[in-house]
């Protein structure tokens, strides 16, 4: 077939055939329904909270209900009611408080240490490109290694104080952190860095002045994240070895039937990890706008 | 039929009897598959058996007693461990005069298990024994069993209340000496590992539950009477733990005789037990005898009835 | 063929977007609007396409109201938006996948075009895979394959360089010519707008409104040295002035 | 003051002063230092590998010899070895295979059921803000909530077979599937969206052909994390209850203090996670294709 | 002042980006380079500014030998580059930091300049916070105060629309005018090219080399209205020439 411009063809009403189908689209045979743009309208602040608190007390409701009618049996699980009386018991007993401050301490230390600890371990990364192919499949093993296998060991070294139970939540910690931080060394801008270089930068000007700055968003990113694994650490930690915090309390709660106790510290647990989360939250959000971004 | 479940706290040469029972077909013989498995997680064992998706669990039965209290009925059926199989060890340089422990323990730290175990409870049950307050006289370091070795070693306590393999382990290791106090042989019989079962599992399937006891029956007195093949058994269920440890905790087990010989819980076994877990403050109220145990199942009862 | 008249506010707080504006875009006319940046060009085309309810006024189609029908025009954002999971067919034949034709049918109508139109071998290539002029192109069939009388370009060719967007230009016209559809051409280029079509509209900001309508009566086809034609250049001049451009006075700075 | 145009003012000899500074930098206080780009040569993958094998065997050897003099307290630490030893006697009791195979099995399980059950809780946000706002703190609340604390209680429900694995790993997958899915959605392209209402798109339309298809980048993009954890989830629920399983074998080690066997049971996990890793790269380089991207 | 000698080939496999070139620009000039894309002027700065190694060939700057040394000219990349996490003022004096000076001094020595060159009163704010123009100049400035004799800038322009682009070009030409400093400056944009150039350098592609050097004679100041003169029509269309632009006949599409 040779070649022959479209416009020629379509005068010589060679496109007399697919316009005719165009037209023939727009009427029968798939007739064009009239649709409006489907809008949400957002429903105000308390029309959310009260949802939100009207499906906690609904779930609260039929547990109580059901534990008393049988349904759910209260020996396993627990019911609303003893737990509220547990929660009162355990607060009395200013366990709640000193508890609650031990696994809050060496969740903070583990999260500081492996954070920091991480993300200069990713940002080292910076300076050799071989350097971090070497050490890449030693941190994919460590990181995909559940560090909970490492708990035996982890007394061994650190002993049964704090500094295993920060060991532990630092170890979750670390690995992400590291991988997050050389994620944001690879997407550093290379213009970045040919800018740095053109006006006759040092490595460690480049490094300080770029590659730290605009690694900051991502280690910030993580910080939410390592939250959660700070907790889960500083609580397995505690379930190996430990005097005394919240999962201590879990531990001996479910060593000696008192679910509601186990509820009760898994509670004050959520409470910790949500107000950790918050502040966690605030801090991103201050930074970020520190950066300008 | 389906096979039965029982389940440990722990995977310990001191059920070594189920073990044999296992591999020597006494279960077979009595048409019956048996299954081990470990719980690890608190009342994880009780509550398998509880809620029906394990047969039995081999532990004190004071956690039938504790159970009890929320409105859960278990019964000891045939027992295993009849010797507090628990040990108080010493770091090398430490020597008790006269047998005044009270004397040598004051002002120290003692290292054992979690609060709520057995090992804490007879700690707790010493102490109070030799008149020492917790807190004040001496320091208790609760940790997981395995961390009791690491605590004396380290110095962060001078004694330990510690359980096989350990109590060999540290031997050999000059951790600490031989045993200081022998619980097994002090505190003499004592409920420690009888094998549970629900009371509705005695009503509904009794012959199951007679065939089971028969068994472990079996098994106990196979190990006294054959010790080599148990110690063949025992190699096959521990294959990666160190022969000579193997050997040296057997070994012991045999001396201390901490096997019951037929299975029977007398009275005073539960007697040791309640008194240890009631002074701990676990226990909060007096369970009888039969509320909790029930040994209609045992051979030699059975026929002595 | 066609009678938009659109008079309305934008609710974003008492900022007017735009005063009341009427335009009457006959059938089958090139029609560009040109204005400086934030004077509304891009929020007439999305009340006409439907997209953003105007606060008063109607949008006519054909006489007929089309006030918030979604559906009835094609619209192509400035971005080319084209889905970088489909094979650019795919990507053509949405519009018609949209309205229910079954996909087999519409590629097999939509093959043909892109043979056509210089996308030929590149049917079952991925988006990725094309350049910015061919990426521009694939868009731009796939808002005519839509099948409506009526085509939005929102400055389809403002991120081209200066040579693909000449290409793109005479490649517009083409379809523009085989197909006859009303086209209506958003951009910032003074000259692109005087080449291209018959109507400019010059727009001016806060409130955004239309404050000339300049008719381009030089002949078509024309050719490309047609710029540099002393009509051509009157009317680029003025359309410039309308602007406020900085035509000889020396501009200041910021 | 009053303004006057800067040429004028340079005309006027006003920038005499700053063009002089201009000079005198360039010349005496700062010499300007002559540096070459920095390049850093690739190294060829042999060498690459050398060094990590090298890194590796120098590793053990220190460990040997400092057992050997009693520098690290074998005991503790165990010693290469003896965990060799041990190594061979794990698979010729013939535990290895099927204590693998197990927990291989929970983990592909449970990380197949919560990536999917995740992503598409996460993709649902799509359809309401509304909904996805009254949702977002429980989800939260989940999230920073220590999964293991829970051990306890699943038991329970999940029993103590092979569910209560894949549970666990479920659970831990699927909050992070959620939120990352949720992410994919909030950063679908708003224009995208207005493209397809344009051509009078229903919102299932929208939610099929642009909103799912542009997630999946997303989705694809948390199977590597997916899979640490769900192994996570899956050992630690053999912690909890189980007949067989690496999980179990760690458990068992750390009770009886057999560190050798802790280690060999760590590697065989590292080396099934690293399988799995490889294989989960592999997939997603092979999705990423799929997709064109 | 400045003889910049390259000859080289690039070492990607056996692609030659950049045939031999020679280019030879006298101090002070306002020199553009124009091409297709792909023809190698971004190589060419790039070679200048040392971040690439010329396989063959050398960089003489004031006739010493330059090549392969950074930090001798100002480059500024097509993207503006500016760091979101500096407020505009510590941006601008990013090279005079990186040359060692210390932070107050340089914040004192460019502050004046910002206020002189509409930069006043953003100084403390973030790039974010500025219009496309804006992050142009700024980055302009940041080159300008690094205080090289030569600058070079890549398509600076291409991403502005068209009347920011023209206050832009008036902004470029009064600096040059002030600092008197060598400026070498590559563009899509022909119009561009002839209207703010001494000399325009043509390039051509496969492998890249300068085909022509057209002196642009016309009288400066230029006013706006000078790109409707026939003289600068012409230079327009010999460019345009040079280039393969479609000029006047109806260009295939694809
Ligand atoms: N959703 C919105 N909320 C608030 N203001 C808006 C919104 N959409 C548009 N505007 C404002 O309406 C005005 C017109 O915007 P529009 O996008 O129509 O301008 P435009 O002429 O297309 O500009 P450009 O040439 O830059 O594309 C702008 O000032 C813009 O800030
Ligand atoms: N690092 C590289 N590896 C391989 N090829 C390259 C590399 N850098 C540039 N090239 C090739 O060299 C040629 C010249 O590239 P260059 O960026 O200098 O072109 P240009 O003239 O600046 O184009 P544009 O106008 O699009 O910016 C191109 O064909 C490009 O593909
Ligand atoms: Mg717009
Ligand atoms: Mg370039």
């Amino acid at each position: 077939m040779t070649l022959t411009p479209p416009a020629a063809l379509a005068r010589k009403g060679f496109f007399k055939a697919p316009l005719a189908l165009f037209r023939r689209g727009a009427s029968a045979p798939r007739p064009r329904v009239v649709r409006r743009l489907p809008v949400e309208r957002d429903w105000p602040v308390a029309a959310i909270v009260a949802v939100q608190v009207g499906i906690l007390v609904v779930a609260i409701g039929t547990w109580e209900i059901a534990a008393d009618t049988g349904w759910i049996d209260a020996f396993f699980w627990s019911r609303p009611s003893a737990i509220g009386e547990t929660l009162l018991t355990f607060f009395e007993s200013g366990r709640a408080v000193s508890d609650t401050l031990f696994t809050f301490r060496s969740t903070i230390l583990g999260f500081a240490l492996g954070t920091t600890l991480g993300a200069a371990f990713g940002l080292s990364f910076w300076w050799s490109r071989n350097y971090a192919r070497i050490v890449q499949p030693y941190i994919i093993c460590f990181e995909s290694l559940p560090k909970l296998a490492l708990a035996p060991l982890i007394i061994l070294v650190f002993g049964i104080g704090l500094a295993s139970k920060v060991a532990l939540a630092s170890a979750l910690t670390f690995v992400v952190s590291t991988l997050t931080a050389y994620a944001g060394v690879k997407a550093v801008d290379q213009d970045g860095e040919r800018l740095f270089y053109s006006l006759g930068a040092t490595r460690w000007q480049v490094f300080t002045k770029l590659v730290v700055p605009s690694c900051v968003p991502w280690i910030i990113s993580i910080l939410r994240v390592n939250i959660g694994l700070a907790l889960t650490g500083a609580v397995v930690g505690e379930f190996i070895a430990s005097e005394q915090g919240l999962g201590r309390a879990i531990l001996y709660a479910g060593q000696t039937y008192e679910i509601a106790l186990v509820w009760v510290a898994v509670m004050v647990l959520s409470v910790l990890s949500i107000t950790m989360y918050v502040a966690v939250s605030w801090l991103e959000s201050r930074l970020r706008r520190g950066v300008g971004q | 039929g389906t096979p039965l479940v029982v389940a440990e706290p722990v995977h310990s040469l001191g059920y070594l009897p189920l073990y044999v029972a296992i591999h020597k077909g006494f279960f077979a013989a009595e048409d019956l598959e048996v299954r081990v498995m470990t719980i690890d997680s608190g009342s994880g064992h009780t509550n398998a058996v509880l809620s029906g998706q394990a047969f039995a669990f081999i532990g004190g039965p004071e956690h039938n007693a504790f159970a009890k209290a929320k409105g859960g009925e278990l019964r000891a059926v045939v027992n295993v461990v009849d010797r507090g199989n628990v040990y108080l060890v010493a770091a090398k340089d430490i020597v008790v005069k006269d047998g005044d422990y009270a004397a040598a323990l004051k002002g120290k730290a003692i290292a054992t298990g979690f609060f709520g175990g057995t090992p804490n409870s007879i700690t707790r049950y010493l102490a109070d024994k030799w008149k020492l307050k917790i807190g004040t006289d001496v320091t208790l370091v609760e940790t997981a069993n395995a961390a009791v070795l690491a605590t004396v070693k380290t110095g962060k306590a001078a004694f330990g209340v510690t359980t096989e393999p350990f109590l060999t382990q540290g031997v050999a290791q000059g951790i600490w000496g031989e045993p200081i106090y022998n619980i097994p042989k002090e505190l003499g019989p004592y409920a420690y590992s009888t094998l549970n079962v629900r009371a509705s599992s005695i009503e509904k399937e009794p012959k199951q539950v007679e065939g089971f006891v028969r068994a472990v029956a079996k098994g106990l007195r196979f190990t006294y009477e054959h010790p080599d093949e148990a110690v063949e058994v025992a190699r096959k269920e521990f294959p990666t733990m160190p022969a000579g440890d193997l050997k040296a905790t057997l070994d012991r087990s045999f001396k201390d005789e901490i096997w019951s010989h037929d299975g029977t819980i007398s009275a005073a076994s539960w007697s040791t037990g309640k008194s240890v877990v009631m002074d701990a403050g676990i226990l909060k109220q007096d369970v009888p005898y039969e509320a909790i145990i029930d040994m209609r199942f045992v051979p030699g009862r059975a026929a002595a009835k | 063929m066609e009678d938009v008249s659109v008079t309305f506010q934008t609710a974003d707080g008492p900022f007017h977007a735009l005063a009341p504006v009427t335009l009457n875009i006959p059938r089958g006319r090139f029609v560009s609007l040109i204005g400086p940046s934030g004077c509304g060009k891009s929020t007439i085309f999305n009340v006409v396409a439907g997209l953003q309810s105007p606060t008063r006024g109607r949008v006519l189609i054909d006489g007929i109201d089309a006030t918030g029908s979604i559906g009835q025009v094609g619209y192509m954002l400035q971005k080319d938006l084209l889905l970088p999971w489909r094979t650019v067919l795919d990507n053509v034949i949405l519009g018609m996948e949209v309205r229910g034709v079954p996909v087999a049918e519409a590629r097999d109508h939509a093959r043909p075009y892109l043979q056509r139109y210089g996308l030929g071998g590149f049917e079952n290539r991925h988006p990725g895979a094309l350049s910015g002029g061919m990426r521009q192109r694939a868009a731009l069939l796939r808002t005519l394959l839509f099948d409506s009388d009526v085509i939005l370009l929102d400055e389809p060719f403002g991120a081209l360089d200066a040579q693909t967007k000449a290409q793109m230009q005479e490649w517009l016209l083409k379809i523009w010519t085989d197909f006859g559809k009303t086209v209506v051409f958003v951009t910032h280029d003074v000259e692109e707008a005087v080449y291209l079509s018959d109507d400019i509209h010059v727009m001016a900001t806060r409130p955004g409104r239309v404050i000339a309508h300049i008719p381009v009566d030089l002949p078509r086809p024309r050719p490309r040295s047609v710029v540099t034609t002393p009509g051509f250049v009157a009317l680029k001049q003025r359309c410039l002035a309308l602007l406020g451009h900085p035509a000889d006075e020396e501009s200041e700075a910021a």
